[in-house]
């Protein structure tokens, strides 16, 4: 093999190619001045198919094969087969972008329907096709706040308990904005809305909450969260999760403006971090949306077809003007996602959702019962998470228990914290017996 | 040929809650939460699994990928996505939580190593992120960059200068990362203006942008000089990596003096688009600049391989480690190339760009182009001509853009087309050539849809099913 | 919409041999056969793998699947195959030689030995083999296994009775074995006719091959007189399984009194037909002919599971263990819906083809039916009316078959479809009944190839490229 | 869950159509007699998708991670990855035999191409559309050989070193028909043909051969076993398998009437046997060719276009009288193994052919230099595997191998068979390694 094995090209054609082109040899083709070439090695030896997936498979074998019971906003659901073997299409996965909707109407009615999704499940107007992920769709909520109230002020409350990687992507994203990021106290892994209540001033121009809470919190106080935000004329943003959002309250029925978070819980496996952003919000920002929107239009004779729209707001034509710099997205993810919620339907969703709470229910109140053991530490109900307080190191009781074949969170220098699911659940009696041997 | 929205075909709304108190632990099938914690009813399609696979299946087939036919859209590098990287990237094994602690995931961090080496070699870079998930997070990163360097070292400088027949992400990129845009017009040639340039740089450049070979395919054959100009008055330069498929193996960013740059590797490493993405956009810098990379990095160990956070680091691009699965299929496709398919995939690709202009009826104003080339439709609209392009049975290119030629057709059939398929696409050009506005204006005639109306989308938005409902 | 053969596409001649002699150990690029023991050339297409992709992707745009439509063959089951059954087998710890020591592959044994055992519950059969890997084979097995039993009773029968509406293969399968067939002619009901029975059943009878429902979806209702005379006879009875969707958790063969049968395991387990096949023809028996049954076959063992040879064993209908990848999707299947799911699914396909035969114009001649009938089209032509409704986006039923219904449809929509998707079909059905011959003779005309000539393909058989360049 | 999650029916629409067909219940759509009808449980718990697959998972980890050294009929290549991806759409996988050959031209021009390539491989001017095996394929052709060579006589003429599998099968396959199977005795791993001679009358009416025989040795003297067939007017089977096709003799050149054996080696992993078989003849045969035929024919509208032909020849037909009984065949092997083939190209084919015989020439020569092991054992050249003789017993030998990590063949009290591909060659050092300490 002397090139790649991805081009038809055989040596013949390549000769008559370079006839018809009128040059010598390939290299006659690059204009490159001889300054800048380049005429060393890689040094990276090419491989066989087999070869790779054997390397490649060799290389995460080295992972330890734990047990994850870690959540914290990345959550592992079991994906149905068909969502794999559907999204696999090639004429789904190897497509562009819809420039050229006449004959990309599959995938935008994937799209059209997947914010469909989003707007039941928010009661929001509008939701657009993907964002990164959770961290960059709340960047984008806060620049989309400093555009729709820059007239009023410009901080950004978040709580303390933020994610860092949250926190960091926020700072980064208003790095080039006036706005500045400040931190409202939570208490029993909630929000603690009289504090928020002294913070929120006329100066505040998004109040970001979260649904539930990093610590697995159901918050029990967003009505008064989102009517603070109001009265301050701030737009309120809840962050969550598609699947939380199948049981809790409805974001727009307790005022929020704006709705970020994962949508990667349901749709893809845990991919490393990998996922989607969910971003949803009031139709008066329509056009302050970030991101790409797909609308019903009709076709030429009159049926209905779905096309990209409202693209002015996007960066390959408003520029520096636009919304956003985003470009490439999570479609493909958003389609995974979107079969994923409709193979499960409502009844699997709300089904799903009530086990998610009862298993961090129960898997608590197990823990609890072994000396040594505090579980849940918040006095909230919880939503497939919760922090366990142990008297030992919690560094000492994750290695621990990484040893038994246990991957947890340590949130604090007595605290683990552990997330429960359908695809972990069957585990929780060795998690029980391995933290009743080393956690006490 | 319609497919019902699935809201249309069935749906069933799910009373919630009602019993729960929520002290209840008997694990019955009561709502575990009390009512004012949950909504009170959801309302979703809900179909059999056999209803569900012949709608994603009819849905797909009313789409046109890669494996349709060609997807020659310039600037866009629609490659064949080899399957095999598909098998690679599904190792369970690799299905870990980003938070796992990286002495349990060291073969992860291996794999991450190893392409950050290898994107580095091939840029010319001395280290790579692989944080940024798209290109254009990739462009924020590295001005992000610029951006803490000259901080540290007290220059505040306020401009990023970028040639406008640049990428919109640059200009957005830049302005979200505060600084002001300094458009560069377009030389004669159709490259980089040296006066414009000299005009423009200067004490507030904190860098310059540009794409190499730009945006019409023509090599910045003035790039020492544009480096030397950018670096003398104390900017930095930034590589957009979208046209790096031109260059491989002949040519490397860090040899023409590139500060920043960053890959897109769903471009040029063959992952797939996915109909938008994931794509995923590793930065690359120069030793000078490897202490501001995001945290956290991957680096050898004694025991293997650990993340760190580099010393003066900008922070985060993405809430956890970027898009891993496109990670993996890039490592595998670089993998299978090696230095001598890099270096040929490069060479296809100048040559079917060449092959192609030289077949086609319409004018090519600049030239020579490598891997893409802007054609002008002249008194034709592009984006009709495109239209019309559909009913051959092809993707058309990009359309009206660059705006320095005229109805552009920017054009990029990369290397994995047989000559056949480029005289099919030639065809399918020239074909339209010869068409009056009214036949153009009308098409795509062959189409499942025919053309749709833009304007009743924009000015009518209906976003959602609910939407559709409510008319 | 065509696509060229590969042929048409590229092809090399690579020449073979030349320097090698044979001796060369010097693992050189040479020949390393004596041009003696090769081949001079071998012509084959060759073709980048990008063109494959899109010409395989094209090609199976140009197929009709159970996820493109409904898809009601009667006598076919064409269910939904579940995606997961593929993800299941393709376990690469299955993927083992077939030779290996038994000892070795403990796993796979286990798996053979549950499916077995559901096998036997669901037909109420005491011994299932796995080996036979089409229901055809299961066919051959079940009569070889007969034959057997009476050769070691020392009988020497010569005759299999078998229906005149049963399944083609059920005659062949006799024939292959060596018996002569007496033909059942059906009674009025559309059953078995008990006198004609009675006439046909005697001394030289070894058994009687019945499909219950039989092939217009009638129980056979004498099932238990019709038992008690083949048995009086000294013959055994064999259930042809293809109908076995029908009646599961209803009713078993078992206790019909079939003493074997087998299970079309890619009808009723919905494991894809994958185009024609494979499949997979398990045979259960009863207790009596256990050790008859293929050799080897898998039962516990001290340490798990072993294989050994049945005493009497009839000997080998595959060459190894037959199609593995069918039989492991089948389990999941089974195992998918448990006791509960396999009797509901039964009951939805009867439902679904009373529901469906109820919306039709046509006449239905024999009922009571259970999963599937044979509605009459008349004075049209079954065949045209077929073509007519491809034109409707939906795969007509089988036709012309069985022949005790003139211009049969036979259709079986299984459970799977839903209420609107039986009614889109009726309407196929129904807008077909009112066209005149000459539309019905031309139909189909929206579909990508038109009528097909099939005279002239059998009458000048062109069954190669190579042929078609011979013209 | 209550019934088949494969069924889209709520409780209200099964209402509503029993309500259409006037019918109380679904009970009431059986017509099944008391004294038949089942109300016993089968006992099989329904599990979740994720259930299973981990179920099986599980099992299936039961089997000992054994590198193969293993062939003997049934080889281990490594099959591309479109070959899964691409055979996996499910307009192929799904969709049944092409009886409305309008609707499934995709699938009828796969399979005319796949007969195609099978008559390039062969020479021969007829490829049926696959059998089920090379066993199957063996016994179909002495059938063939019984219905077009019965005045002259029933003799099927196979090596004594044919593997019971085959030969058991075409046992069964000829128990209806006056054919009895005799054996002529090999030598070297191949034919002795001047036994054949000997043994060859004008009774024999089909003379099998193989190349590579069982063995793994290329039979040197096909031409002369062909023409001992023409002289006793007799046909000529011949065994091999594609990848032996692509090299080895081209079957025509030799007088081969038929052309049997496996096609799976390419196209399908070890599925523990499952496969596909070849079956190629003269067109002198035509219409006495078992299973299904392609052809290409035109349209209505004077296009071409392919269709199942000859079905006259076939059990739905002919029924007692047709060529075979079979019916469902290998259609979707088929497939993936001319999808397989495409993808190698003839020079792949041909580099990878070559490769097998050096693979097997250099691991013997490296194993003959172990003391106490002799390799190969018989004097030929040979395709992909040979045998080796040891001084201790191979079944010994075997088991300390397995031990080692390597799974091998027992052929005799002191013989062992070892084959080696693509896939395997990689661990040859371990072997040799393995083989130097327990075999000698």
């Amino acid at each position: 093999m002397s090139g790649t094995p991805f081009a038809p090209h055989t040596p013949a054609e390549t000769r008559a190619m370079l006839d018809e082109v009128g040059a010598e040899s390939e290299a006659d083709l690059f204009d490159i001045p001889d300054g800048v070439g380049f005429d060393g090695v890689f040094d990276i030896a090419p491989r066989t198919e087999r070869e790779i997936r054997h390397e490649v498979a060799e290389m995460l074998s080295r992972n330890d094969d734990l047990v994850e019971f870690m959540g914290r906003g990345h959550y592992d659901h079991y994906v149905p087969s068909p969502v794999d073997h559907l999204a696999d299409r090639s004429e789904f996965l190897t497509s562009y972008t819809q420039y050229q909707p006449e004959i990309t109407q599959g995938f935008l009615q994937v799209l059209f329907e997947y914010q469909s999704m989003l707007v039941e499940l928010t009661g929001l107007g509008v939701a657009n096709c993907s964002m990164y992920d959770s961290a960059t769709a709340l960047a984008e909520a806060a620049r989309l706040a400093d555009r729709v109230r820059s007239a009023s002020g410009s901080t950004v409350l978040v709580p303390d308990s933020l994610r860092d990687g949250k926190r960091a992507v926020l700072d980064n994203y208003v790095t080039g904005s006036d706005l500045t990021v400040a931190e409202y106290p939570t208490s029993e892994g909630t929000a603690d809305v009289d504090a928020l209540a002294d913070l929120a001033d006329a100066e505040t121009v998004l109040v970001y909450a979260e649904n539930p809470t990093v610590r697995g919190c159901i918050e029990e106080r967003l009505t008064d969260i989102g009517a603070l935000a109001d009265e301050n004329e701030a737009l309120f943003c809840l962050g969550t999760d598609l699947l939380a959002l199948s049981l809790l309250q409805e974001p727009a029925s307790v005022g929020a403006d704006v709705v970020v978070g994962s949508a990667g819980a349901l749709g893809m496996p845990t991919s490393y971090g990998m996922g989607l952003g969910i971003f949803a919000t009031r139709e008066d920002y329509l056009r302050q949306v970030p991101g790409r929107l797909v609308g019903a239009s009709e076709d030429g004779r009159g049926n209905r077809a779905y096309t990209l729209t409202l693209q002015t707001r996007e960066q390959h034509i408003r520029k520096e003007r636009a919304t956003s710099n985003i470009c490439t997205n999570q479609a493909w993810v958003a389609l995974r996602t979107a079969m994923h919620v409709a193979h499960l339907g409502p009844d699997g969703m709300v089904d799903l959702a009530e086990d998610c709470v009862r298993y961090a229910r129960d898997l608590a109140h197990r823990i609890d019962e072994v000396g040594g053991l505090q579980a849940p530490v918040d006095d909230r109900h919880h939503f497939r998470e919760f922090v366990v307080s142990t008297d030992q190191p919690a560094p000492a009781v994750a290695g621990d228990l990484a040893e038994e074949g246990y991957a947890v969170h340590v949130v604090g220098e007595h605290e683990i914290q552990l997330c429960v699911t359908e695809t972990n659940v069957g585990a929780v009696d060795g998690l029980v017996a391995a933290l009743a041997e080393v956690g006490p | 040929r319609y497919e019902p929205l699935l809201s249309e075909k069935d749906t069933t709304r799910v009373e919630i809650g009602g019993a729960g108190d929520g002290g209840d632990e008997s694990g019955d099938d009561d709502s575990p939460l009390p009512d004012e914690l949950t909504r009170d009813s959801l309302e979703l399609p809900a179909l059999s699994e056999p209803e569900l696979a012949r709608h994603y299946t009819r849905l797909s087939q009313m789409n046109y990928g890669v494996e349709s036919g060609p997807y020659p859209l310039g600037s866009c590098t629609m490659k064949y996505n080899p399957s095999f990287t598909e098998d690679v990237a599904a190792d369970p094994n690799g299905a870990v939580h980003p938070d796992r602690d990286d002495a349990t995931v060291e073969g992860s961090l291996e794999l991450q190593y190893r392409l950050q080496d290898y994107l580095g070699r091939i840029g010319g870079m001395d280290a790579v992120t692989l944080q940024p998930p798209a290109g254009a997070a990739g462009e924020l990163t590295g001005i992000l960059i610029a951006k803490a360097y000259h901080e540290a070292h007290g220059n505040d400088r306020s401009e990023v200068i970028i040639p406008a027949s640049a990428h919109g992400t640059n200009f957005a990129s830049a302005a979200m990362a505060g600084y002001d845009v300094v458009e560069l017009p377009s030389g004669d040639d159709g490259r980089v203006d040296l006066d414009a340039l000299d005009a423009a740089v200067g004490e507030d450049t904190a860098a310059l942008m540009l794409t190499n070979p730009n945006t019409v395919g023509l090599f910045e054959r003035d790039i020492e000089t544009i480096a030397e100009m950018v670096h003398d008055a104390g900017g930095l330069l930034y590589y957009d990596g979208a046209n790096l498929n031109a260059l491989l193996g002949r040519a490397r960013p860090g040899d023409m003096g590139f500060d920043i740059m960053h890959y897109n590797v769903h471009k040029t490493f063959a992952t797939p688009h996915g109909g938008g993405g994931p794509g995923a956009g590793p930065v690359g810098v120069v030793a000078e600049l490897a202490d501001y990379l995001p945290r956290p990095h991957v680096r050898e160990s004694d025991a293997g391989y650990e993340l760190y956070d580099p010393e003066s680091s900008i922070g985060k691009l993405h809430g956890f480690h970027g898009n891993w699965l496109v990670l993996v299929k890039a490592y595998a496709y670089i993998a299978r190339l090696g230095d001598a398919g890099l270096r040929d995939a490069s060479a296809k690709a100048v040559l079917n760009a060449n092959y192609l202009g030289s077949q086609l009826d319409y004018d090519i104003p600049y030239g020579p182009f490598h891997h893409e080339f802007a054609a002008s439709t002249g008194e034709q609209d592009a984006a009709d001509v495109a239209k019309r392009m559909l009913d051959y049975g092809v993707h058309p290119p990009t359309t009206k853009w660059p705006e320095m030629v005229p109805e552009a057709m920017l054009t990029e059939p990369t290397e994995v087309e047989s000559r056949e398929t480029l005289d099919d696409l030639a065809r399918a050009f020239n074909a339209a050539a010869g068409e009056d506005d009214a036949t153009l204006a009308d098409a795509p005639h062959a189409t499942t849809a025919r053309r749709i109306d833009q304007v009743s989308a924009a000015r009518t938005p209906r976003l959602s099913w609910r939407a559709l409902d409510d008319e």
